[in-house]
Order: structure tokens, then C-alpha cells, then sequence
């Protein structure tokens, strides 16, 4: 059975002059344990799509089915990391990291002992209890990562999780979070810009068309597991890479006739 | 460099007050104003130490019921700030109520709060609350309002109860909105306590006062006030210091 | 201004007639601030200004309502020209340096006591003892009844005494006071009117040092020394004002709730018919002051302790802007 | 559906406002309480219709002056504001006189207006004035501190003056603190007008009230804190109004 | 003559226990008209050295200097893109667009115009009217960027440009800055992730180490100009790119310890 499955959503917010189409009949699914990517141009509605499946949105239409159970417009089902780190600024990095915890109703000496554990594994020791503003852009968005990651849901929908991390790091991020996933098996659905990055990490990768939003392509990516990064240098691998991104160039160039 | 500091900070608020009273002094001296009209600070002072017992323990009396005003007041208005903005519709709904609140005048209310509670302390101390307590509910409601919305958003997405979000996002997050609030609050708290002191009893300020208006005392008269201007300052001041010491985390200006 | 003013052929008319007569003649300015809200006490003036009085002297008043600062400021200070206060302000104001003078009495007697609902059974300063005082603070008011009490050797420490600010008489007795001070020409004259009789112990009638003015027509020092002329013709028309008060209480009555549309009529009406026999009662002319009376309440004052030093009472008080005689 | 969003909106206040007359009203009936006391609502609306045209009259004398001393009051409070928040050293300086304003007691300072200005409107429309800018000042003070630290920084390094920051950043910012400011002003300001009413002058509610209190007419007293209430609250949504209106960018929540 | 030259800088924060050290003796330059890029790891003090040259923070010690004049500690001599688009939600994204040139004194008229240009080449045609909020975290991005762009100032430092962009949509807007700034050689000073990027687009890279960040190589760039995209699968690309990233991942590695 499939952990999450998003049957025809459509999505389309009211503006000044004309209410404007997001999400055209998305259908996809993430499988019990598997790890999904989705790649689309910037302001395709990603993030909107979170926003749905986290039940912050009622879709226009559509529905949303968690293990089976349709769920549209419930909250709380999922561990959710945003686009912007949104970090409570009056929270030390330590309480910021258990902050979804706290709300699971995990106790807070439980959760705190466990941020502590992890905060060093994401470059982060030493920071515990500063406040988040004398952060990095890409310190604040490892904190919101974290948070996201500690957060007891079966699903991780991860909105652009690396994307202000330099490349090292991200390598880095990505080898520990594949590593963390495939020793626990929780169910990811991952948004990300970086065609490898999803090549490399996803089980299946959703291609996403620009506004309205349509799932061009669904593609299986044929690596096994656990991976090495080796495989980025696999021809299979610059295939795939271009196939996708081939896709996009005439979603973009298409886009920029508007 | 840390006295440096306080002295730098100290400075502004002391010139301007000297300046004021000299040019008061001035303005008496020159410009011949009577003295049971307008007497100067010099006056003022002098009777101030002459009365000194007599106006210490006015003054400890009104001290004690402003606190207690204030902090019952205060308390209730945070506490009704967050009422009005859990419970959908109570809000719409108890604003006339809010506002009534605040226009009933003192001549009409403190007759009925007399034959209500008599003539103790506790008419007084809901008059004082009765004050205190607006400034805070509205600021606090309108800081309520102005909740981040990412933060809000995320606190919804996390399945938040209203409960959560509202400790751990919306109270946070008002904090400098309540102490807005609170500051107003503080510095009306003072005059409320003389108000409702002419409600009747016989000590604090306010009975002070008057005592000296009526037989024409107005060198008393200001020394009340002086005092009454000096508790305000007081009391302010500390709220602002409550202020910086619990929101530290709104770093502004990394100059 | 309706001349139908009372055609008595009083000198004074007379000159006044043959004023108007005179090709316009420019009005003065003046500014009269009464003690509180408009009431009886206050008819005179409201009547001397309907009836044109004021301005058959050359004078065009306005009556003006003063704030809860009182009045004896704004007239000491020359914001208004005159005033309406009470002669243990005056008293009180002249020790402290204010230079305010009292021109004339409005009513020749103290009309103000010690009332209480007649349940309360207060019928003599005696009955007092054991009982809730209801004022406002001021030590006047512990010495006023330790005075009357004395005289009936009664214990002045077994009233209990109560501040009760802002509030009113009929408040006051709903809730733990039992008596509190009055002046019966507006309460209880309302007291009548409701239907909740009360006993009255006036305080003059328990020492003729409590019979002070109240309330009196004041101007100040300056005003005296420097526009004399100006204080007798404002005098002379708040007399006549108050002369047909004291004639015509009906018709004076209606000309305040004209000007005042505010009042109560009624209570207007029956405070009136009260106090208007008051107003002269048994003085050779309206507004006539004593100096014993003057120089009584001063010594009252300074035996309790009220003032730190003896009054100079030539100057507090002067009769000399009356009209010469009154009917 | 807009006129439905009306009626949600609009229903929770007016069963409140049933509520508390219906309430009072029986609290009258049943409870005994003298009418002079406490008048019941019914017979407060038959002595308002009766007193209509002079009730009207005041209070379109009091409105006068409210609205000019609100207009200036709030205008001069965001002024003093900036300028305070501005020219540095002067927030710190001036606070004692900010706080000095409000703890004047109106029976010492009324007397002091009357003899500086005369009996007119000029005393009048100061004290409300004075009444009405000291919420708005001190929240929008705030409102300036809590300026977003990440905008604030870019406008520095943009090289922006003081004065661009201010119009560009600070100001816009701080709105929502400044309509904090408003209502509340807006609610005091009508009982502003009332007992700047009572320092003198033959007309307003003020004047109306006093009067009726001191005959004993409490039926009419409370006519005119009524109508007090009833002009307070308009205001303060009239404020509330103009807030929605103007402040559209902060969209909450997009449930 | 250099454009921009930073000579020594040393930037120390106090904090609550210990003063941490974050830029140890950086001394970098910018050419007249020159492309220069930095890339260091997540909180190594990029967004930090920016900050300095645009005045905001004096350094601890150190000296900016600007056509050779000593500006440290000078505000308003740069165009400049922060990290996080910190639009101003009150404003339309054509009044956002404006606001650097609003600051510099550009007639009002004269800069929407410039706008209205320039929103549609950005992707955000038809947003001119809109509020920020209701952008996708890219787009954002771009109108920040195209913010910085239209100030009037002859240097460039933007941090992490096209970070929020999607692989595709980042390389249009890379080869349209490329045009541009070929067109009229502004200088540029570019923080990015991306070590392709970089190379893609710079005359020269520094690459930082991390905390206390030193420059550990500077590099300059030897491909010809104009450049094509196909220059990335240029045999010497792929190698500056290893050797560039095996720099860094010491760094990184290295950082792990603490
Ligand atoms: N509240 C809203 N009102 C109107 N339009 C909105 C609203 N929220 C989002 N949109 C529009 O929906 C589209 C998709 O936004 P979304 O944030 O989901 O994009 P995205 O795919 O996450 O983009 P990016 O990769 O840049 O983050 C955008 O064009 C945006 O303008
Ligand atoms: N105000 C401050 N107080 C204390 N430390 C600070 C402050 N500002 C920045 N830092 C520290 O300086 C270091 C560098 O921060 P900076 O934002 O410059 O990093 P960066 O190189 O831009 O990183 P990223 O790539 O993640 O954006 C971080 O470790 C941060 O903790
Ligand atoms: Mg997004
Ligand atoms: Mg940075």
C-alpha cells in the first residue's frame, strides 16, 4: 500500500484581476518506505503542493490519502521541513530543533538530549543555545532540517532541504540523510532544484510541468542501494540527467513566452 | 565602559529635567506668577521636606494600591487579550464591552462600585485594574494579529493544537506588543491610583491632594503631584527594564 | 433684553433708564464663574441677566460653569471678573496669599447641616455618637462636628468617620454612612420631592459661630482697586437679580430653567419657593455682610486649628458695592 | 456571500449588547435598585427620546471637539514620535515629560489651562489632545524598535539617510503599532471631550451629565454615558475601519 | 586599477562565553569590469565579508578600500543582493523592484519603467501589481535580484543569487547575467554554492576555508569570454572543479571534528 497518495489535485488561487490555475490534476504517490523526488521550474507550485498535502491548503479539488486514509485538509500527519527555515527567533537552536517534537507531545528532556545528540552531526555543535539570528542562511537551514528529520512522522516532505548549503556540505548532508533513510526506512518526499540530487538520493523522481502544473514525466531511477556517490559518474546516471533536463528546458523556455 | 554606558543613557533624561525646572523657576521668578497658583519647584521642595511624613505615607498608601491595580489589571487584560483571542466570535462580540469599560465616567461609576463593595479598598483597586487593564488587552489582541504568518503556517502544518500555537507562537511572539501595552498601562496606573482615591478613605495621594486644593495649599498641592509624576516615571522605567531584559532576542542593529 | 424689568421708581432706575438711552452704548465684557453646576443659589445673576439688569448697568455677562477645579482661582487670577465661592474658601484662600474679596452674601444664613434619613433617628448633634459620618476628608468637618457636639457634652470620638470622595448624599446613606453634610436648599429640598424625609441639624443653630456665608459673590483684589465702578454696576444688577428672586420665586424660578434647560424643573421649582425667603431674610438689604459673622468663623477656624494664622478680615469681605438701600 | 461575511460578523457584538441591556434590565427589575441609582436601560432610552433634541445638541458639541483634539491629539503623537525616534538621545531625554503629561492631574492642570487660554474651546481641545496622543506615541515608538532587523539591515547597506529609512521602512512598519495606538486613543477620546467639558463652558455631554448628576437625575446621567459609549465605539470602528483598509499586506492566514 | 580590494580583514563576534573568530586576515580584490566569485563552506563567513565591504559592519581590523580609497565602514557604495530576498511586504514587487533606485535618487517614473522591463525577462511578468507574499520562494529570489541589478552602482556583490532556482530557470538567468554584465562590465563579486557556477561564470574564484576563514586559494579562470555552456564539459572544467572541490572537502572534513 502506498503511504501517500495525492489523487487528481487541482489548485488555484483567487487574484486581484483573475484566479490563477497552480496545480493541474496532480496525481502521485510515495510507497511505504520510499524515497520521492519532485522536480519542477521555480513557481510551479512545489510548495504548494506541501502546503496540500500538510493540510495548511484545501486543494480547489482533489484528494489526499494517507496509508489509504483520505486526509485532505488534515494537519499534523507528517514531519515538514519548509522552504524558509522559519525558525522561532526567541527560541534558542536547541528548542527550535525540538520544536516539532514538543508539538508530537515528546517530552522535552527526551527531545532536548536527542537535539543535543544530533546538532553536532550537522555542523552545529557549539550552538545549542544560541539564539538562531547569529546564524549562516545555510546554518539556519540545517537547524530547520533537523527539526524536520527528529519529528516522529512516518512521511518527511522536505521542501528544498540543502539548497543554501555550499556543495561540500550538501554532498555531505545528502550521504548522511541517505544513510539515516535507508537504515530506518521512513517514507521521504523530497523537493529539489539539483537534477543529481534527486537522481542520486530518489527511488522515483516526479518531473513537474510550469504553471498549471502537471506531472510531465514519472521516472524510476534504475540505481540500487545503498548508493555510492560513485554513480554520478555512471553514463546511465548523464542520461537521465539530461533526459530530465531536456524536459525542463522547453518547460522553461515555454515559460519565458508569457 | 559598562558605567560609560549607563552614564551616556543617563544624561538625556536628567538635562531635560533640570532644563524643565529651570525654566519653571524662571518663569515663576520672572514672569510673577502667584504663587498659590503656580508655586515654584523651589517652593515645591521645600515643602515637600517640611511635609516629608505626612506625604510618605500617602504616598506608601497609594503605592500599595496602584501595585496591587496594576498587576490585577494587567494580568486580566492579558488574560483577556487571550480569551477574546482563542474563543472565536468572543472577540467581535466583547468589544462594546471593552470599550464601555473605558467610558463610563468615574463620576457615574464610583457611586455605584461605593454602594457595590463600600467604601474599602477593593472599589478602588477595581477602578485601578479598570484602567490598567485596556491598554494591554488591545495591544496584546493587536499584537495577536500580527503573528508571522510563515511561522503560523508552519505551527498549522506541525498539526499544532490551538493551545500550542498559541503558547509557543502567538503569546512569544506578542511579547513586545503586551509590553507596549503594559508601558501605557504603567504610567497610567499612578493617576488611576489618585483617581480612585477621591472615591473616598482616607489616605494616598489623591486624598492628599485635594485636602491641600481645598484649603488652597498649591505648593502641597504639586508636591503630590511631583510625587505622583516621579511614581509614574518609577514604575515605567522598571517595565521597560522587564522589557529588555525578556525580549533579547529582537537584536536590531548590529552597529 | 426685554424691558419689561420692574418699573419700580428706584433712583437707581431711574439713572439706569436714561443710561439706555444714550446713543449705544458699549457694553463691558464680564465673566462671572459660578461655584458649580447652576442651582438656586445662583438665580440672582441668571435672572439679573435675563431681565437686562447687567446690561442697564453697561455690563454683558456670561455665566460660565467652572471645572471641578473650582472657582476662587479663575477669579483671583482675573480669568473671570467674578465669581461665586463661599466664605471659609475665602477664609482659607486669603491665609494662603490668594487675593480674593467677598462683595456680597447670597443667602444671609447657613443653610447647611447635618442631614440623615429619619430611620437613622439623628435628631441632635448627641445622637451622632455611635453613628457613620460620611465626608469628604477635610478636617473642617471633624472640628465642625466635635463643635456641636460639645454643646451637648456629647463624646466626638465615637463618630466614625468615612470618606466617602465623589459620592452623593442619597448614595452614601444606602451604604454603611448614616449622616453627612448638606446644604438643604438643593438636596433636601430633592430629598422632600422623593419622598425620603430626613432630619436636618442645621449648624447655626447650634453656635452662631457656624453661621457663615455660604455661598457669597466674590471678586478680586484687583478688580476692587482698579475698576471700582465696574463692581458696583455688577453688583448693583446681581442685586436686583436677587431682589426679584426674593419677590417672584415662581417667576425666577422660570427664568433659571429657561436659561439652564437643562435642570430639573421641579427641583428648580421647589428649591426655589425654599430658598428664596432665605436669600435676605433678616438683613436690612440683600447681600449685607456682618463683619462679626466674618470674624466669628475665622476664630473658629484658628481655635481648631484650621488656619495657621489670624485672618484680616477688613479685607477679606466689604459691603461698600451694595446699593445704598434695598426695599 | 459579502452581505453573509456582514451578518457572521456583525451578530456576535449585537447579542452581547442584548445580552448586558437585557441583563441590567433585570437586574433593575428584580434586584430592587433604586432607579436614581441606577436607571433600568428601558427607562434610559423613554427619558433619551423624551430629551432628544438637547441630548443631540450636546452631543454634537461634544463630537466637535473630540474629533479636532483626536485629529491633532494622534497627529501631534505621531509627530512627537518620530522625532523622538529620530533625533537621537531625544526618546530617552523627553520620556520624563511624556510620562510628566499624563500624570498632571485635569483638576490641578484645568485651572492652569483656563488662566493661560480663557473659557473658549483652545483649553478644551488641548486636554484632549493630551489625553489622546499618549497611546499613540508610545506605541508607535515601539513600533519603530521592532523594526524587521533583516530590512532594516539591507536598507543600511543600500546606504539609505535616516530619513529614507524612516519614510521608506520604519514608518510603514509601524503601522500596525500606530492603529494599536489609534484605538486606543480613539476610546479615550470621547471621555477626553467629556471632562474637558467639565472645565467649564455651558454645552456637551459633559456639561449634560454634570448637571444631571448634580440634580440627582441619574435616568439622564446615564442618557448621556450612553451616548458616550455609543460615539466610542463608532469611533474605534470607524479606526478599526481605516486599519483594514490600509494595512492589506499582512494576510495572515490563508485558511 | 582595482575595483575593490580588501586588505587584512579580521572579523571576530563576542558572544555569550567566547569570541568566536570568523574571518582571519582575508584580503581579496576585485578588477575594474572583473567577474570574481567566492565559495567557502556554509558559515565561513561569506554573507559576513559582505557585509563589511558594504559598510554595515566595521571589520575588527582590516581596510575595504574602493577605487583605491579607503570606505570602510562606508554604506551605499555597492549595489548589493542579500542572501534572503528581505523584500518589503507593504510593497508591490515593481515598488520592491525599485526601492535600491529609490535610495540612490533615481526619479520614481524613470525606475518603474526600468521594471517593467525587466519583470517580464526575470520570469515574473503579469506579478508587477502583486505583493511579495504571494511569490514562490525562486521568485523571490529574482525580484531581489533584479533588484540589485537595476541599482546604479558600479560594483555587484550578490550572495547566492540563484540559490532558490531550479536547475534550468538557474541557467537562463546565469547566461543572461553573463550577457548583461559582458555588455557593460560592471564589476562583480558572486558568493555561490555551486562550483560550476563559479567557473561558469567567473575571471576568478576565491575559495574560503572554514571558521576562522582564511582565503585558501585563489584561482584564476581560463576559459575566454564570451563563454557558452558547453564549456562546462570541457575536460579542464571537470578538473578546476575536482581540484576546487578537493580543497574544500578537506575543509569540510575538517570541520566535522569539532
Ligand atoms: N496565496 C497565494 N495567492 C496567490 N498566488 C499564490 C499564492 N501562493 C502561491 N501562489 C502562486 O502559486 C505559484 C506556485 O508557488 P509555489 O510556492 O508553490 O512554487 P514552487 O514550486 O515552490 O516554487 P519555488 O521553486 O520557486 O519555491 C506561484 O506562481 C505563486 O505566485
Ligand atoms: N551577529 C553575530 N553574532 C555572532 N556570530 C555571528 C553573527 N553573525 C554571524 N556570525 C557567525 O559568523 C559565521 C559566518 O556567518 P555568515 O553568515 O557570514 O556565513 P556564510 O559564509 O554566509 O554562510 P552560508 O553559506 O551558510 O550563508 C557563522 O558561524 C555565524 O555563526
Ligand atoms: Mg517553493
Ligand atoms: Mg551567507
Amino acid at each position: 500500500m502506498s503511504k501517500l497518495e495525492l489523487k487528481n489535485i487541482h489548485q488555484s488561487f483567487p487574484s486581484k484581476k483573475q484566479t490563477t490555475m497552480v496545480l493541474s490534476d496532480i496525481s502521485l504517490k510515495v510507497n511505504d518506505g520510499e524515497f520521492v523526488s519532485i522536480i519542477g521550474p521555480s513557481g510551479s507550485g512545489k510548495s504548494t503542493l506541501f502546503h496540500i498535502i500538510g493540510g495548511l491548503l484545501m486543494p480547489t479539488s482533489g484528494e489526499v490519502l494517507l496509508d489509504g486514509t483520505p486526509v485532505t485538509g488534515q494537519k499534523g500527519l507528517i514531519s515538514y521541513m519548509p522552504q524558509q527555515p522559519a525558525l522561532f527567533p526567541w527560541r534558542s537552536i536547541e528548542e527550535n530543533v525540538i520544536l516539532a517534537q514538543e508539538v508530537a507531545g515528546i517530552a522535552r528532556d527526551h527531545a532536548l538530549a536527542a537535539a543535543r545528540e544530533w546538532l553536532p552531526r550537522v555542523g552545529l555543535g557549539g550552538y545549542e543555545k544560541e539564539l538562531p539570528h547569529v546564524l549562516s542562511g545555510g546554518m539556519q537551514q540545517r537547524v530547520s532540517f533537523l527539526r524536520a528529520l527528529l519529528s516522529p512522522k512516518e512521511l518527511m516532505c522536505l521542501d528544498e532541504p540543502f539548497g543554501a548549503l555550499d556543495a561540500l556540505t550538501r554532498q555531505e548532508m545528502q550521504a548522511w540523510l541517505l544513510n539515516i533513510w535507508e537504515q530506518n526506512k521512513r517514507s521521504i518526499l523530497f523537493v529539489t532544484h539539483s537534477i543529481e540530487e534527486a537522481l542520486y538520493l530518489s527511488d522515483r523522481i516526479y518531473v513537474l510541468s510550469n504553471k498549471p502544473s502537471t506531472v510531465l514525466e514519472e521516472l524510476v531511477v534504475p540505481f540500487g542501494r545503498p548508493r555510492q556517490e560513485a554513480i554520478m559518474k555512471d553514463v546511465l546516471f548523464q542520461e537521465l540527467r539530461q533526459h530530465i533536463q531536456g524536459h525542463l528546458r522547453k518547460e522553461v523556455q515555454h515559460d519565458q513566452g508569457r | 565602559m559598562k558605567q560609560q554606558r549607563w552614564i551616556r543613557a543617563g544624561w538625556p533624561p536628567i538635562v531635560v529635567v533640570i532644563l524643565v525646572l529651570l525654566l519653571w523657576q524662571l518663569a515663576v521668578t520672572w514672569g510673577n506668577t502667584a504663587s498659590w497658583l503656580l508655586p515654584s519647584p523651589l517652593k515645591i521642595v521645600t515643602e515637600g521636606t517640611t511635609d516629608m511624613p505626612r506625604v510618605w505615607m500617602h504616598t506608601l498608601a497609594t503605592i500599595k494600591i496602584m501595585l496591587i491595580g496594576f498587576v490585577v489589571g494587567s494580568g486580566l487584560g492579558l488574560v483577556l487579550a487571550s480569551v477574546l483571542h482563542i474563543v472565536p466570535g468572543f472577540k467581535a462580540g466583547f468589544y462594546p464591552l471593552l470599550i464601555l469599560s473605558q467610558n463610563v465616567p468615574t463620576i457615574a461609576l464610583g457611586p455605584l462600585l461605593i454602594i457595590l463593595f463600600g467604601f474599602g479598598v477593593l472599589p478602588k483597586i477595581i477602578l485601578i485594574s479598570l484602567v490598567c487593564f485596556f491598554p494591554v488587552t488591545m495591544a496584546t489582541l493587536d499584537g495577536f494579529m500580527q503573528t508571522d504568518r510563515m511561522m503560523y503556517n508552519y505551527m498549522l502544518m506541525l498539526g499544532a493544537s490551538k493551545r500550542q500555537i498559541f503558547f509557543k507562537l502567538e503569546l512569544p511572539h506578542a511579547l513586545p506588543f503586551l509590553f507596549s501595552g503594559l508601558k501605557i498601562s504603567a504610567t497610567y496606573s499612578v493617576m488611576g491610583a489618585v483617581i480612585a482615591e477621591w472615591l473616598g478613605g482616607g489616605q494616598g495621594l489623591g486624598y492628599y491632594m485635594i485636602l491641600q486644593k481645598s484649603s488652597f495649599r498649591a505648593d502641597r498641592e504639586f508636591v503630590a503631584i511631583l510625587v505622583i509624576v516621579a511614581l509614574s516615571l518609577l514604575f515605567f522605567w522598571l517595565i521597560a527594564l522587564l522589557e529588555k531584559w525578556i525580549i533579547r532576542w529582537n537584536v536590531k542593529r548590529s552597529s | 433684553a426685554q424691558p419689561n424689568a420692574g418699573a419700580t421708581a428706584s433712583p437707581s432706575a431711574a439713572m439706569t433708564t436714561a443710561a439706555s438711552q444714550a446713543p449705544v452704548k458699549k457694553l463691558t465684557d464680564v465673566k462671572v464663574v459660578l461655584d458649580w453646576t447652576p442651582n438656586t443659589n445662583h438665580t440672582g445673576l441668571y435672572v439679573a441677566k435675563d431681565q437686562g439688569y447687567f446690561e442697564q448697568e453697561g455690563l454683558n455677562v456670561q455665566i460660565i460653569q467652572p471645572g471641578e477645579g473650582g472657582a476662587d482661582a479663575m477669579i483671583a487670577s482675573g480669568a473671570a471678573d467674578f465669581g461665586v465661592s463661599y466664605q471659609e474658601g475665602i477664609t482659607q484662600g486669603r491665609i494662603q496669599g490668594v487675593p480674593i474679596v467677598s462683595i456680597a452674601a447670597v443667602i444671609q444664613h447657613n443653610t447647611s447641616g447635618f442631614a440623615s434619613p429619619v430611620a437613622k433617628n439623628i435628631k441632635s448633634p448627641k445622637d451622632f455618637e455611635n453613628k457613620t459620618y460620611g465626608g469628604w476628608g477635610s478636617p473642617a468637618e471633624n472640628a465642625m462636628i466635635e463643635s456641636l457636639m460639645q454643646t451637648e457634652k456629647a463624646d466626638p470620638n465615637k463618630v466614625k468617620i468615612v470618606n466617602i470622595g465623589d459620592a452623593d448624599y442619597f448614595t452614601a446613606v444606602k451604604r454603611d454612612i448614616d449622616f453627612a453634610w448638606i446644604y438643604y436648599a438643593w438636596t433636601g429640598v430633592d430629598a422632600e420631592l422623593r419622598g425620603e424625609p430626613m432630619n436636618m441639624i442645621y449648624l447655626n443653630k447650634y453656635s452662631d459661630k457656624l453661621d457663615y456665608y455660604t455661598p457669597v459673590l466674590a471678586t478680586s483684589e484687583k478688580m476692587i482697586k482698579e475698576k471700582p465702578d465696574l463692581v458696583k454696576a455688577f453688583t448693583a444688577a446681581a442685586a436686583k437679580g436677587y431682589q426679584f428672586a426674593i419677590d417672584k420665586p415662581e417667576d425666577a424660578a422660570n427664568i433659571l430653567i429657561k436659561a439652564v434647560p437643562d435642570l430639573d424643573p421641579k427641583l428648580v421649582m421647589a428649591s426655589q419657593k425654599w430658598l428664596s425667603p432665605r436669600y435676605k431674610d433678616d438683613a436690612p438689604r440683600w447681600g449685607e455682610q456682618k463683619r462679626s459673622v466674618w470674624d466669628n468663623y475665622a476664630n473658629w477656624m484658628l481655635d481648631h486649628k484650621l488656619l495657621d494664622k489670624n485672618l484680616d478680615v477688613d479685607h477679606a469681605f466689604t459691603n461698600d458695592f451694595l446699593p445704598a438701600s434695598s426695599k
